[in-house]
C-alpha cells in the first residue's frame, strides 16, 4: 500500500499537475488562437471594463435575476463552489505535504472547519445529483458524462472525508483518496470541468457585447 | 438522440421544409453539417459546448418553456441539445428526420431573443447556436417557406416585400399628398444629398402600412428635421435573410442599405418603429461585412422620438389618454438598450403608463421576432401557443388598467395582435408614433 | 467628357438672388447648380398639385406639372426632372416633357459626357429602359438594376424573364432572371442577377449572378465565369483591356478576381468599389485589410493608414498616379491623398476632385451645417449655406466655386493659389 | 520529489543517530505535542523504545541531533532537550518549523527505509 501511496502521491501526483496546469494553458491558448484565426472580431468587442461588471454580478450570490430566482440552488451552488475551491487549497494537511515536497506554505484552514466544507461539497454533490435525476428541464439534458464529472468531483472530497477521519480502511481510503485527487485535476482541462477555465471568458465575452454594443445588462 | 417532443404528434406541413427534406441525402447532411462547422465557427461553438455544464437554468428564461408547462424541449438548452449538440456529437451523421425536426426548433421554437443569455451564468450565447443551426439548415435547403420566399424577396428586390422599383417612391408620393392635405407645405424629400437624416423603414410600411410613412413624415415636417428617402434600392432597412442563415445575402442587403446612406451624404440613419431591422444594421450585417460598429449612427425610432421631444422639437399638445402598458422589443431593449428613452417617451406622450412584469431587458419575447413569423401560417399556432406567458403577463397589466399597449417594432406588433386576440386579452395595440402622430401640435 | 473650354473662366463673381423666389411659390425645394454654374434651379410649388421648376428667376418651359422630382442637371447641362402630368409619368428635359409616357419612372442616369439619360420605366405593370425618350421594344414582369454604358448608347437591366408567384420557391430557385442589353435578354436564367456594367465599348455587358442559392459568380455576354464563389460584388470592365474584374468571396475573405482567376495575391476582410485608371494599367480598391479597419489598396497593396468607420469615394487622378478618397473615423471625414489624411475633420466631405494635371485636389467639405471648400489640405477662409462640387479650369489655374450664401446664389471664379497659399 | 526524500533521509538519519544515545523512555507511547497551541490532529503515535528497538537504533543523535550554523554537529546529541527548544512553531532560514521537522524526522526516515507509517492517518490516528 505504501509503494501505491508513493505512487500517486509522487509520480502520478506530478503527472495530474502538469497535466493541469499544462492542458489548462494548452486548452486556453489554443482557444485563443482558435478566436485569433477564425473569429478575430471578438477582440473589438471586448471590454475590460463590461467583462468585470458581468463577471462580478455573477459571482455574487443573489446579484442577478437568475440568482434571486433559484435561491436554493444559488446558496447551494457557491457554497459548493467556494469549498470546492478553498478546502484543497487551504487543508492543513495538503500544506505540510507542500512544505514538505518544496517548503512553500500559507494560511490553513482548522480541520474543523475544513471538515465541515467537505461536507458542503458532498452535500453540494448529492444536491446536484438529486437535482438532475427529477428535475425535468436538467434531466433532459443530462448524460453519462454530466455523472461522470460530477463523480470526479465528488471522489477526492469523499474519500477525503473518509480519510480524515479513518472510517473504513484507512490506508486503501487515503491512496484512493490521493487518486481521486489526482484524476480530478488532469480531467479537468480535459472534460466539462473545463467551465472552470472558460466561463470567465464566455463570461466576459458575454458581458462586453451586452454592455459595450447592445447597452444592456446581461444578469 | 432525445425522445420526440410531445407535440410531434401534429406535423405541420411546410412545403420549404418538407421538399427540402425529401431532397436529402446522409452523406450531402453529413457534408453539409461539417462544412459549416469546421469553416464557419470556431471558438465560440467550441466554447459554448464544451463550457456547458447542463444544468438547465437557462430554461425559464425562455417563453415557450414556461408556455409549455416548463415541457424541457422548449428550454433553450433542451433546444440545442436537440440540434447542435447531436450534430457536433455524431459528426454531421444525422438523419433528414432529426434535420426536418431541426429545422422546425431552429426556425419556430427560438426567437433568437437573448432572454437566455441574460440567464446562463457562463454567459453562452444560445442565440448563437441557434443561428448556426440555421446556417445549416440553409445550406441543406429545409428553410420554411415563407421565410425563404421572404429572403427570396430580398434578393430581388433588396426589400422584404416584393415592392418594385416604381412602387417605393410611388407610394412615397402619394403618402406625401396624402399629408399634404393636412399639412400643405409638407415634403417626404426624396434623394436629397446632403440631409442630415436618411429615414430607413421596412417594406410592410409602404406595402400595408403606408399610413406609418404618413405620421413619420408629419413628425419630421414638425420637428424640422432635414431629412430625406432614398428613392433607389437601400430604403429598406428589414432583414430575413439574417434569420434565414443566408449570411450573404445579409451582407448584400445591410452594404445596400449602408452605402445607400453615403450616397445620399447623410449623417444619421433613423430608422421606424422596427426590431429586427435595428439587430441587422447595428449589430449583425454591419459585421459581416467588417464594420465593427455600423459606418453610420443608426437612430431607432424610440431614440430619435426622446431627442426629438427632449429637446422640445415637438410638442405634446394633450397626453395621450388610456392607459398604456409598455413592451419592451428584445432586438433594440436587450439589444439595444433604449428601454429608459422608450420609458421617457411614453411617460412624455401619455397620462398613464402600467408596467408589465417582467420588463426592461427581461421582458418577454413577442414569440414573432427572429424571423419566426416569417415562417407564415403553418407555424401560427406554434407562436401563439408558445407564448401563452405573454398572454399572463399582458392580463396582469390589463388587470392593472391598461388598454392600450404600446409596441415600438413591428414583428412585436404582428406577434402581439395574435397574442391579444387569440387569447382575448382586450388591448388596443399602437406604435409610438400612432400616438405621438395624435397628441403632438401640429400646424393649424 | 464635358469640355469645360468654352465656360467663362474669367467674371470673378456672378449672383442670383434666391429670396424672391421665396415669395413667388407657396414652397420652394432644394436648389441645384448647372455644371457651368451659370444656372440655378430648384423645383417649386405654385398652387395645389402644381409645380414647376425655377430656373435663374424664371419658369422651366410652359407646362405645369402634377408633381416634379428629381430635378438634376445633366453634365452636359441639360436641366431633367422626372414629372407627372394626369396621372402619366415621364422625364422632362429643359422643361419639355419627352413625348413617350409612362406608368412611372425613376433612377435616371446620365452619359459620362452627359449626351444621353436614360430611366427605368414601368408601362402596364411591365418594365423595361427608356434611353433619350425611346423606351426598349421587350419589356420585362419586373426589372432590378440598371445600367448605362459610358459612352451612353447602350442600357442594360437584370430582367425577369420567368414569372414567379410569390411563395414558388422552388421554381424561384430554377431561376427567373437574367440580364438584358438594349431589351434583348441573355438566354441563361439564374436566381438572381445584380449590378450590371457595360464595356467601354458598349459591346459587353457583365453582371453578379447566383446560380443557385450557394453558388454566386460573375457573367459575361451570359456566360458564368467557371469559378464559384461563396459570394461576388459588383463587376467592372477594364476600359483598355476589357477584361473583367471583380471582388469575390472565398472561405470568409475576399479576394479580387479577373476573368475567375484570382489577381491579387493577398485578401482582404472586405474589397469593393474596385476602380482602374483612366489608362486602364492601375487598379484600386477600398479593402479592409483587417476587422473593422478601412482604407484603399492600390494593385493589392493596401495604404498603411486605416481608418475605423468608413472609407469611401476614391477617385483616380486624370493621369492615375494618385488616388483621392474620403475616411472616416467616429463621426468626422477627412479628405486622405494617398494614404495621407488631412488635418482637418469635417462632419460631412464630398467625392474629392483631381485638377486636370493631378497635382491640386480641392473637395466640398461641412462643419456644423455650413459648408466650404478645402484644396491641398488648406481651407478657404469663406463658410457657406450650401455649396456644390468645386470645378477645375481645363489649365488647372482656376476653381470655380458655386455656393449660396445669404439668399444669394453665387459662382465664383478663384485662384488655385488664393486657397492654397 | 525524489530529492526531496534524499534530503530528508539524511536528515532523520542523522537525527536517529544523535539522539540514540540518551535516555531510554521506556513509558512514551506518543509523540509530546504539548508546544502545539491549538493541534489540528491527535498526537502522532510513537512507542519510543518499541520503535528503536524494531529500527535498530542506538544513537541517540539520530533523532536528537544538534546543528550549529546550519551545520550538523558530530558526536553531539540533544537528548536532554524539547524538539520544540529549537523548531519553533514558524520556522526560521535552515531551521525547519516543528511539524516539519517531526514529519522529516519520522516520517522521512520511514520513507528512506521502506519501512513504518507515512500516510497521515498512520501516526495521527483518531
Amino acid at each position: 500500500m505504501h509503494s501505491f501511496y508513493n505512487f500517486v502521491s509522487g509520480p502520478l501526483a506530478w503527472v495530474a499537475f502538469i497535466l493541469f496546469f499544462g492542458g489548462s494553458i494548452y486548452r486556453i491558448v489554443s482557444m485563443l488562437k482558435l478566436v485569433a484565426e477564425k473569429e478575430r472580431f471578438i477582440f473589438s468587442y471586448m471590454s475590460w471594463r463590461y467583462s468585470l461588471r458581468s463577471i462580478i454580478h455573477w459571482i455574487i450570490p443573489f446579484a442577478t435575476v437568475n440568482w434571486r430566482r433559484q435561491p436554493v440552488l444559488t446558496v447551494v451552488t457557491f457554497a459548493f463552489h467556494l469549498c470546492l475551491l478553498a478546502t484543497p487549497i487551504f487543508l492543513l494537511s495538503h500544506v505540510v505535504l507542500w512544505d514538505e515536497a518544496f517548503s512553500i506554505s500559507w494560511w490553513t484552514l482548522p480541520d474543523a472547519v475544513a471538515d465541515i466544507m467537505t461536507i458542503i461539497v458532498i452535500l453540494g454533490a448529492v444536491y446536484f445529483l438529486v437535482r438532475r435525476v427529477t428535475q425535468p428541464e436538467v434531466k433532459f439534458v443530462t448524460s453519462v458524462s454530466d455523472f461522470v464529472i460530477l463523480a470526479i468531483v465528488a471522489a477526492p472530497f469523499i474519500t477525503g472525508f473518509l480519510a480524515y477521519h479513518q472510517w473504513l480502511s484507512y490506508p486503501l481510503v487515503m491512496c484512493l483518496h490521493v487518486l481521486a485527487g489526482d484524476i480530478m485535476l488532469a480531467a479537468i482541462p480535459f472534460t466539462r470541468l473545463s467551465h472552470m477555465l472558460f466561463s470567465p471568458f464566455t463570461r466576459a465575452y458575454m458581458g462586453s457585447e451586452f454592455g459595450k454594443v447592445r447597452h444592456a445588462r446581461d444578469w | 438522440m432525445a425522445e420526440p417532443s410531445k407535440k410531434e404528434e401534429n406535423k405541420v406541413v411546410d412545403e420549404g421544409i418538407d421538399v427540402g427534406i425529401s431532397r436529402l441525402t446522409e452523406e450531402k447532411i453529413q457534408s453539409v453539417i461539417n462544412s459549416v462547422i469546421d469553416s464557419e465557427t470556431g471558438a465560440r461553438l467550441k466554447a459554448y459546448v464544451e463550457t456547458c455544464i447542463h444544468c438547465g437554468l437557462c430554461s425559464e428564461a425562455c417563453h415557450y418553456y414556461l408556455s409549455h408547462d416548463n415541457d424541457p424541449h422548449y428550454s433553450p438548452v433542451g433546444k440545442v441539445k436537440q440540434t447542435i449538440w447531436e450534430m457536433v456529437r455524431k459528426k454531421g451523421r444525422v438523419s433528414p428526420e432529426f434535420i426536418r425536426r431541426a429545422a422546425i426548433i431552429a426556425h419556430t421554437e427560438c426567437n433568437l431573443c437573448k432572454r437566455c443569455a441574460q440567464y446562463c451564468p457562463f454567459g453562452i450565447d444560445i442565440a448563437y447556436l441557434i443561428s448556426v443551426v440555421r446556417r445549416i439548415i440553409h445550406k441543406l435547403g429545409v428553410t420554411p417557406l415563407y421565410l425563404q420566399d421572404t429572403a427570396h424577396s430580398h434578393s430581388v428586390t433588396m426589400n422584404q416585400m416584393w415592392v418594385k422599383g416604381d412602387e417605393w417612391p410611388d407610394t412615397l408620393q402619394w403618402q406625401e399628398e396624402e399629408a399634404q392635405a393636412e399639412i400643405p407645405n409638407l415634403r417626404i424629400p426624396l434623394e436629397k444629398e446632403g440631409a442630415d437624416v436618411m429615414y430607413s423603414v421596412i417594406a410592410p410600411e409602404p406595402k400595408f402600412q403606408a399610413q406609418l410613412i404618413y405620421q413619420a413624415a408629419v413628425i419630421m415636417h414638425v420637428a424640422g428635421v432635414n431629412w430625406t428617402m432614398p428613392a433607389s434600392v437601400g430604403w429598406d432597412n428589414s432583414d430575413m435573410a439574417m434569420f434565414s442563415g443566408d449570411n450573404e445575402l445579409m451582407g448584400r442587403l445591410k452594404r445596400t442599405h449602408f452605402e445607400t446612406a453615403a450616397r445620399l451624404k447623410v449623417k444619421k440613419i433613423v430608422m421606424g418603429e422596427c426590431g429586427h431591422a435595428f439587430r441587422s444594421v447595428y449589430d449583425m450585417g454591419n459585421r459581416w461585412l467588417g464594420w465593427s460598429m455600423p459606418p453610420f449612427t443608426i437612430v431607432h425610432a424610440i431614440e430619435f422620438y426622446h431627442d426629438l421631444i427632449k429637446e422640445g422639437r415637438i410638442k405634446i399638445a394633450k397626453k395621450y389618454k388610456p392607459p398604456i402598458t409598455l413592451h419592451d422589443p428584445c432586438n433594440v431593449v436587450r439589444g439595444g438598450g433604449l428601454h429608459e428613452k422608450a420609458r421617457y417617451v411614453a411617460h412624455a406622450i401619455c397620462e398613464k403608463v402600467i408596467e408589465m412584469h417582467p420588463n426592461r431587458e427581461h421582458n418577454y419575447c413577442c414569440c414573432a421576432g427572429g424571423g419566426v413569423i416569417n415562417t407564415g401560417p403553418p407555424f401560427k399556432m406554434t407562436r401563439i401557443k408558445g407564448n401563452r406567458v405573454k398572454a399572463e403577463q399582458l392580463f396582469g397589466a390589463k388587470t392593472k388598467g391598461a388598454e392600450v399597449l404600446v409596441a415600438p417594432c413591428h414583428n412585436c406588433h404582428s406577434g402581439l395582435h395574435d397574442i391579444v386576440h387569440h387569447y382575448e386579452i382586450g388591448l388596443d395595440i399602437k406604435f409610438f408614433g400612432d400616438i405621438i402622430y395624435e397628441v403632438m401640435e401640429k400646424p393649424e | 467628357m464635358v469640355d469645360s473650354r468654352s465656360w467663362d473662366w474669367e467674371t470673378g463673381e456672378k449672383n442670383v438672388s434666391l429670396d424672391s423666389w421665396k415669395k413667388e411659390y407657396r414652397w420652394v425645394e432644394e436648389p441645384y447648380a448647372s455644371p457651368d454654374g451659370e444656372k440655378i434651379a430648384a423645383i417649386v410649388n405654385v398652387d395645389e398639385g402644381e409645380f414647376t421648376v425655377c430656373v435663374n428667376g424664371k419658369v422651366w418651359g410652359e407646362t405645369v406639372f402634377d408633381k416634379i422630382w428629381h430635378l438634376r442637371f445633366s453634365p452636359d447641362g441639360r436641366l431633367t426632372a422626372l414629372v407627372s402630368e394626369m396621372g402619366e409619368w415621364t422625364m422632362a428635359v429643359n422643361g419639355e416633357a419627352w413625348e413617350n409616357k409612362f406608368g412611372y419612372i425613376w433612377e435616371p442616369r446620365f452619359s459620362i459626357d452627359g449626351t444621353a439619360i436614360a430611366a427605368a420605366v414601368q408601362q402596364d405593370m411591365r418594365y423595361g429602359m427608356v434611353l433619350n425618350g425611346k423606351p426598349w421594344e421587350q419589356t420585362f414582369a419586373n426589372m432590378t438594376y440598371f445600367a448605362l454604358s459610358p459612352d451612353g448608347r447602350h442600357t442594360a437591366g437584370a430582367v425577369q424573364v420567368e414569372d414567379v408567384d410569390s411563395g414558388e420557391i422552388h421554381k424561384f430557385q430554377k431561376g427567373s432572371f437574367t440580364a438584358a442589353l438594349d431589351g434583348n435578354p441573355w438566354d441563361m436564367r439564374f436566381v438572381n442577377v445584380w449590378n450590371l456594367a457595360i464595356s467601354t465599348d458598349g459591346e459587353h455587358l457583365a453582371a453578379e449572378v447566383r446560380l443557385n442559392l450557394y453558388d454566386y459568380t460573375i457573367a459575361v455576354d451570359g456566360v458564368p465565369w467557371e469559378s464559384r464563389y461563396a459570394t461576388v460584388w459588383e463587376p467592372l470592365f477594364n476600359p483598355v483591356t476589357g477584361t473583367v474584374v471583380a471582388p469575390v468571396r472565398e472561405k470568409g475573405t475576399w479576394a479580387l478576381a479577373e476573368n475567375g482567376k484570382i489577381l491579387w495575391d493577398r485578401r482582404f476582410v472586405q474589397i469593393w468599389h474596385q476602380m482602374f485608371s483612366p489608362d486602364g494599367s492601375r487598379l484600386a480598391a477600398i479593402v479592409a485589410p483587417k476587422y473593422g479597419r478601412w482604407t484603399v489598396a492600390v494593385d493589392g497593396v493596401p495604404w498603411p493608414a486605416t481608418f475605423a468607420t468608413l472609407v469611401t469615394d476614391a477617385t483616380f487622378s486624370p493621369d492615375g498616379r494618385r488616388i483621392a478618397a474620403l475616411a472616416k473615423d467616429g463621426e468626422t471625414f477627412r479628405v486622405v491623398v494617398d494614404g495621407n489624411p488631412w488635418t482637418d475633420a469635417w462632419d460631412m466631405a464630398w467625392k474629392p476632385v483631381f485638377s486636370p494635371d493631378g497635382k491640386d485636389v480641392a473637395a466640398k467639405v461641412e462643419k456644423k451645417g455650413r459648408y466650404t471648400y478645402t484644396v491641398n489640405n488648406r481651407v478657404w477662409s469663406r463658410s457657406c449655406d450650401i455649396a456644390w462640387d468645386p470645378v477645375f479650369s481645363p489649365d488647372g489655374t482656376h476653381l470655380m466655386l458655386r455656393t449660396v450664401e445669404a439668399g444669394n446664389y453665387v459662382r465664383r471664379i478663384v485662384p488655385v493659389s488664393d486657397i492654397v497659399g | 520529489m525524489k530529492t526531496v526524500t534524499l534530503i530528508a533521509l539524511s536528515l532523520s538519519i542523522a537525527i536517529v543517530l544523535a539522539f540514540t544515545a540518551a535516555w531510554s523512555q521506556d513509558d512514551m507511547t506518543v509523540v509530546d505535542n504539548a508546544a502545539f497551541n491549538n493541534p489540528q490532529r491527535t498526537p502522532s503515535v510513537f512507542v519510543h523504545d518499541e520503535h528503536n528497538e524494531t529500527a535498530g537504533i542506538d544513537d541517540c543523535a539520530e533523532c536528537h541531533h544538534v546543528y550549529e550554523g546550519g551545520k550538523r554537529v558530530e558526536d553531539e546529541s540533544s537528548e536532554g532537550q524539547s524538539c520544540s527548544e529549537c523548531h519553533d512553531l514558524q520556522g526560521s532560514g535552515n531551521q525547519p518549523s516543528l511539524i516539519k521537522a517531526f514529519h522529516a524526522n519520522c516520517k522521512g526516515c520511514h520513507q528512506e527505509q521502506g519501512k513504518g507509517p507515512i500516510m497521515c492517518g498512520e501516526c495521527h490516528i483518531k
